[in-house]
């Protein structure tokens, strides 16, 4: 039984980040006063790129293999993601984090590979971002679940505690907007300065490939959200998928709609406020756990 | 508290944006928003046009040009190269051209961008030069008080024929 | 290649290039996009980089010193692709047809292309000047086939 | 005032008299003839002693005239509303002049102009190719008369190519970009994300207006080239060449044609400014406020078509008058949609103003300070930014300004953000001249009844457009204009881009580039490997 829902998640997985992103363009949309798009356009768009001419670039083979092993790893760490929600055994879910941090480093690397000043100066910044985000989205979601366990298991309500899981959580919403690349944090793009930066030279399939990676991801950290917050609540294991994937829709919708309200950050400001924000956070979670745990 | 406001302030624009709802008009499904004032393409009415050249002549940019050949004098217009300017119409002795509202005039092919109103040219009755198009001439000739055998020469003719007749009339015969 | 361009129809990403216009075109390609006319709806999308585009939009004679670029930029853009002359000055060099410093238009540009090899799959023409945005989505709409084409040459004999 | 404009009348002819100059005065302008040994002299007293503005240089090919080339420097007061024109003549076999640029540095483009299209030589300072695409062939230069306007040179090596490079801290900036106007080609040297160098190439648009107007053209066939110089502010263009030729042939045209220009002119200064903004969001990555931006924008552009006809490119401009009244009923329309307009535009800048992003990144950025804005006698909002008080409509009152009150908004601080908040006051100043002006308008004829323009008369004048000044500078000829200058604002403005970039992140700089207004942002220059392993840079510098 678990092998089936597993399959049926993992399809989910592969297709539904395409609608997804549909409907954020839809809802992005109507909050600037249109129609917009139909939802299935990024299909649309995906299945154009796929059938056009592919204009090569010498490193195209190992950009290739970037992305290959992107999608795999990525592919795989849904699957845990799924195993961890569905069981409830926090093995997986460190599997699952460290398959992420192989993917996005995979997908970081790949833009680097291309020989263009565009593609090189976004590719950079992307390094920039990832490095703060990542490591602060892996740190927040871990410390999430220990604290809630944590909190859970206490019979008294202690308020340092519950301070603490507040600011760890916003920690992993923040980090985890940040590491899907949404408005302020699309700097790697930046296409006024950069002419879509990272992005510049793909094309056709090896675009479609990239684009496609890039929902991929999206939907990989938001599931892991989505996903930490419900498995702890919701003990019921087909019912926990259920509602990890509705909240995933809904936390697609919140993102998009916040990205909305926002411009576009700078190389050098986006890293600075980030790490400040990180580090203020996690110390005082950390703090409020000391509190709880000593005082 | 000002510090909140001030830091939520962006997100009033949601609150713009559920204000004024969709405003995009469905074009082509729908009517587009047009002004009853729009300059769109013109339209020459070939049964009144007389080939004057008047038109062609105020265009700023050659988009109505005459393509003469011995016994046709065409005008061409161009709606390629056309800038809706309306300076036609202001000139048009005749009325011949009418503006009109319409936009939708994209096309593939390059050849639906020209239309053509052919003029066929009077010659003239000594030397069979051709010369102005034949509605000009009856234009003329309904208007002014000339006679049908000066107008139907050519200007080298008639300049001519004024010289010989004054030659007669001075010193009695035509100099070779 | 009818098939090929069957597949672009659904989405259109457009790459913009100015090759001396005068920038009326432009702001109303930029206003075809925004909340009144709305072209994304139809799939269009403005791209930063010709890899990405399907369709080239011209708006200008094209200049001398924009001509190598312009060149570029198309053999850059993966196939199929097609070629959008916009405005006067697009479609035919517009007021500036014959001056020194401009080639005269798409068509002029078509025969350079020739010579270089570089091939596109298909050519729109919209004219106005400026286009107006709804005539942008007339041409879109033209391109996806949801209109008819409406502009055709006459023949009149004034007589 | 009258007694210290007649006093400083006086002292500038004295100062020409000092210097073999002649001087004849017509109206507001001072026509001053020098011999071109004295002319570095009298720039530098008009523009660093008694501050006078300057606004471009005109180079005349009047051999069939007189057998000369001229030189023409137009200089402004702006406090005494006077043109001052410094004409030199030119030796025609060997045309060659002292350049002005070590007094007034300004005058940089408009003397290389001056070389490429009529072959003047400057010395005393570095000469280079600016306006003619590169391959252009040597002694040929197209503003002379004997050059047929439609010369087409064969060029060779249009392709460019760069001998490889492997330098990755070169950044290509130049103009693709939505809503942006000239073609123009930045080179960003920059170190990390720091800017360090700035190098320019523009004039892609180079489409032989000049030429164009003195050949092909009628007079009233201008006023629709006029309109084509710029999309955005083409009926500044219009109004200021129509102006010209109008003072030049001293013609009186009828106060509501006026009336209704200045009202066109602002209906235009307020979708130039909201097209700006809107695009001023998009560059820093704000989509949703430049789509708000311009869905109030749509407003003006129905507007415009329903006063003009025609959204953009009006084309409602001739010489002697305008072609389209403003009824009761438009009036009330009109009336309506701005009260609608200022309403949704408060409301909507205030927030956008307020995102977080927007603010830190228009605050600080693209300094240039006022000793700097002087010295590149940059032009409108740039200028007003940066601390220096001018505006053509209160200083050079033409079309129906003078019967208006309105404040001119001046910033001190220099910086993106200061550029912006000039825009922004300046919509709202527009909306509150336009309701003057619909409440004062005078009936009568919209335009003037059979004038003739008398052969060789000159006439100059400055239009403030929405980015600045425009100078229309016109002698008129046959049936047409034997010489017809323009200078748009972006003009002056572009130079001073190198101080506005300089230690600037790069991420700013598309934003800076903009702020002034010709609102381009990138170019690409794409690095492609050939199937054959030959590398080369393909550029694709061109675009909005």
């Amino acid at each position: 039984m678990l092998l089936v829902y597993l399959t049926l998640g993992l399809i989910i997985g592969v297709i539904s980040p395409v609608f997804f992103d549909g409907i954020e363009r839809k809802l992005k949309a109507y909050l600037q006063s249109r129609i917009g798009p139909p939802i299935t356009q990024t299909l649309y768009d995906l299945l154009k790129l796929i059938n056009k001419e592919v204009k090569p670039i010498h490193t195209t083979p190992f950009i290739v293999l970037y992305l290959l092993s992107f999608i795999s790893s990525t592919l795989a760490s849904i699957l845990m993601v799924e195993i961890y929600v569905y069981t409830g055994e926090s093995l997986y879910i460190t599997l699952g984090l460290s398959l992420l941090a192989i993917s996005l480093t995979s997908l970081t690397i790949a833009p680097l590979l291309v020989p263009n000043p565009f593609s090189y100066a976004g590719g950079m910044r992307e390094v920039v971002l990832a490095l703060i985000n990542e490591s602060a989205f892996i740190v927040s979601v871990t410390m999430y679940i220990s604290l809630i366990n944590n909190l859970l298991q206490t019979e008294a309500l202690s308020i340092p505690l519950v301070l603490s899981v507040i600011t760890i959580t916003i920690t992993m919403f923040v980090s985890g907007y940040a590491l899907t690349g949404r408005a302020p944090f699309d700097i790697a793009e930046a296409e006024p300065e950069l002419a879509s930066g990272i992005l510049v030279e793909f094309s056709g399939k090896l675009l479609a490939a990239y684009l496609y990676c890039n929902l991929l991801k999206r939907f990989l950290i938001t599931l892991i959200t989505a996903g930490v917050i419900t498995a702890p609540l919701i003990k019921h294991s087909v019912f926990s998928l259920a509602t990890t994937f509705v909240l995933t829709v809904l936390l697609w919708i919140v993102f998009a709609v916040i990205s909305v309200t926002l411009g576009r950050s700078r190389v050098d400001l986006a890293p600075k406020t980030l790490a400040k924000t990180y580090i203020l956070f996690i110390s005082l979670s950390i703090t409020g756990l000391l509190v709880h745990a000593y005082g | 508290m000002n510090f909140i406001r001030k830091a939520v302030k962006p997100a009033e624009l949601l609150i713009i944006a559920g204000k004024t709802k969709r405003v995009t008009v469905k074009y082509p499904f729908e009517k587009p928003i047009l002004s009853p004032e729009f300059r769109g393409s013109i339209e020459i009415n070939h049964e009144k046009c007389i080939g004057c050249g008047a038109c062609v002549n105020a265009c700023p940019p050659n988009a109505l040009e005459f393509v003469e050949s011995s016994d046709k004098r065409t005008l061409r217009y161009n709606i390629g190269r056309c800038i809706f300017c309306w300076r036609c119409i202001d000139v048009c002795p005749v009325n011949a051209i009418t503006g009109t509202r319409n936009f939708e005039l994209a096309t593939n092919d390059p050849l639906d961008l020209y239309s053509y109103i052919v003029h066929s040219k009077t010659k003239c009755t000594s030397c069979s030069k051709t010369g102005e198009t034949v509605k000009m001439r009856k234009y003329i000739m309904q208007r002014s008080p000339v006679t049908e055998n000066y107008i139907n020469n050519c200007p080298d003719c008639r300049r001519e024929k004024f010289i010989n007749a004054l030659s007669v009339r001075k010193v009695g015969f035509v100099a070779k | 290649m009818p098939s090929k361009l069957e597949s672009i129809k659904k989405s259109i990403w457009v790459f913009h290039l100015n090759t001396g216009s005068c920038n009326a075109c432009d702001i109303e390609i930029l206003d075809a996009l925004t909340p009144f006319h709305d072209a994304e709806r139809f799939g269009v999308k403005l791209v930063g980089t010709p890899r990405h585009a399907d369709a080239i939009l011209l708006t200008g004679p094209t200049t001398l010193e924009a001509l190598p670029k312009v060149i570029n930029a198309i053999e850059a853009s993966p196939r199929p692709r097609i070629l959008i002359a916009l405005g006067s000055c697009g479609s035919s060099g517009g007021i500036w047809h014959d001056t020194y410093s401009t080639i005269g238009g798409v068509n002029s540009l078509l025969k350079i292309l020739k010579e270089r090899g570089v091939d596109v799959d298909a050519i729109y023409y919209i004219p106005g000047c400026p286009v107006r945005p709804e005539a942008v989505l007339y041409a879109i709409a033209l391109i996806k086939g949801i209109v008819e084409k409406r502009v055709k040459s006459v023949v009149l004999n004034a007589e | 005032m009258l007694m210290d404009r007649n006093h400083i009348i006086q002292e500038y002819i004295s100062l020409a008299k000092s210097l073999n100059g002649n001087v004849t005065i017509d109206n507001d302008t001072l026509h001053i003839i020098i011999p071109k040994e004295s002319l570095v002299e009298i720039a530098d007293k008009l523009f660093n002693k008694y501050q006078c503005d300057f606004r471009t240089c005109i180079g005349v090919d009047e051999r069939p005239v007189n057998g000369y080339f001229s030189m023409t420097y137009v200089f402004t007061d702006n406090r005494n509303s006077l043109y001052l024109l410094i004409k030199t003549y030119i030796d025609s076999l060997n045309p060659s002049t002292p350049s002005i640029m070590k007094v007034v540095p300004a005058v940089d483009w408009c003397e290389m102009e001056a070389r490429d299209l009529l072959g003047i030589e400057f010395t005393d300072r570095e000469q280079y190719k600016l306006v003619l695409p590169p391959g252009w062939p040597d002694n040929v230069y197209p503003l002379r008369k004997e050059v047929p306007y439609n010369y087409r040179p064969l060029l060779r090596g249009t392709s460019e190519k760069i001998s490889p490079s492997t330098e990755l801290g070169v950044i290509p900036i130049g103009p693709y970009h939505p809503a942006l106007h000239e073609p123009e080609y930045f080179e960003l040297y920059v170190e990390g994300e720091r800017v360090i160098d700035v190098k320019y190439r523009g004039f892609h648009v180079h489409r032989g207006i000049e030429k164009l107007a003195e050949t092909r053209m009628t007079y009233q066939q201008v006023n629709f080239l006029a309109e084509r110089i710029c999309g955005i502010c083409g009926f500044e263009h219009s109004t200021c060449y129509a102006l010209a030729v109008e003072k030049a042939a001293k013609l009186d045209v009828p106060e509501r044609a006026q009336y209704i220009r200045s009202i066109i002119l602002e209906v235009e200064r307020i979708h130039s400014h909201l097209l700006w903004l809107g695009v001023a969001f998009h560059v820093v990555g704000y989509d949703a406020g430049f789509m708000h931006m311009w869905r109030i924008r749509e407003k003006i552009m129905y507007l415009a078509e329903l006063l003009t006809g025609s959204r953009k490119t009006y084309g409602i401009n001739l010489i002697g008058g305008v072609r389209k009244d403003i009824n009761e009923d438009k009036k009330q329309k009109t009336l309506e949609t701005l009260r609608e307009l200022e309403k949704e535009f408060r409301e909507l800048i205030e927030i956008a103003i307020n995102v977080p992003q927007v603010k830190k990144r228009l605050s600080g950025t693209g300094l240039l300070p006022k000793e700097d804005a002087v010295k590149f006698s940059v032009e409108g909002p740039v200028a007003r930014a940066s601390g220096v008080n001018k505006d053509a409509r209160r200083d050079q009152p033409y079309a129906a300004y003078k019967y208006t009150s309105f404040k001119v908004p001046v910033y001190t601080e220099g910086d993106n953000m200061a550029r912006a908040l000039v825009r922004i006051n300046e919509i709202f100043e527009s909306i509150s001249i336009i309701e003057q002006l619909l409440d004062k308008i005078p009936r009568g004829p919209i335009m003037l009844e059979d004038f003739d323009i008398p052969e060789g008369k000159i006439g100059v004048q400055v239009v403030e457009a929405p980015r600045g000044g425009d100078v229309h500078f016109v002698i008129t000829g046959h049936g047409k204009p034997y010489r017809w200058r323009v200078r748009a604002p972006t003009y002056n403005n572009i130079p001073a881009l190198k101080i506005m970039l300089k230690d600037q992140p790069l991420a700013d700089a598309p934003l800076t580039i903009a702020s002034i207004d010709p609102c381009f942002s990138c170019t690409d220059r794409i690095l492609v490997i050939r199937e054959n392993g030959k590398r080369e840079w393909l550029r694709i510098t061109t675009g909005v």
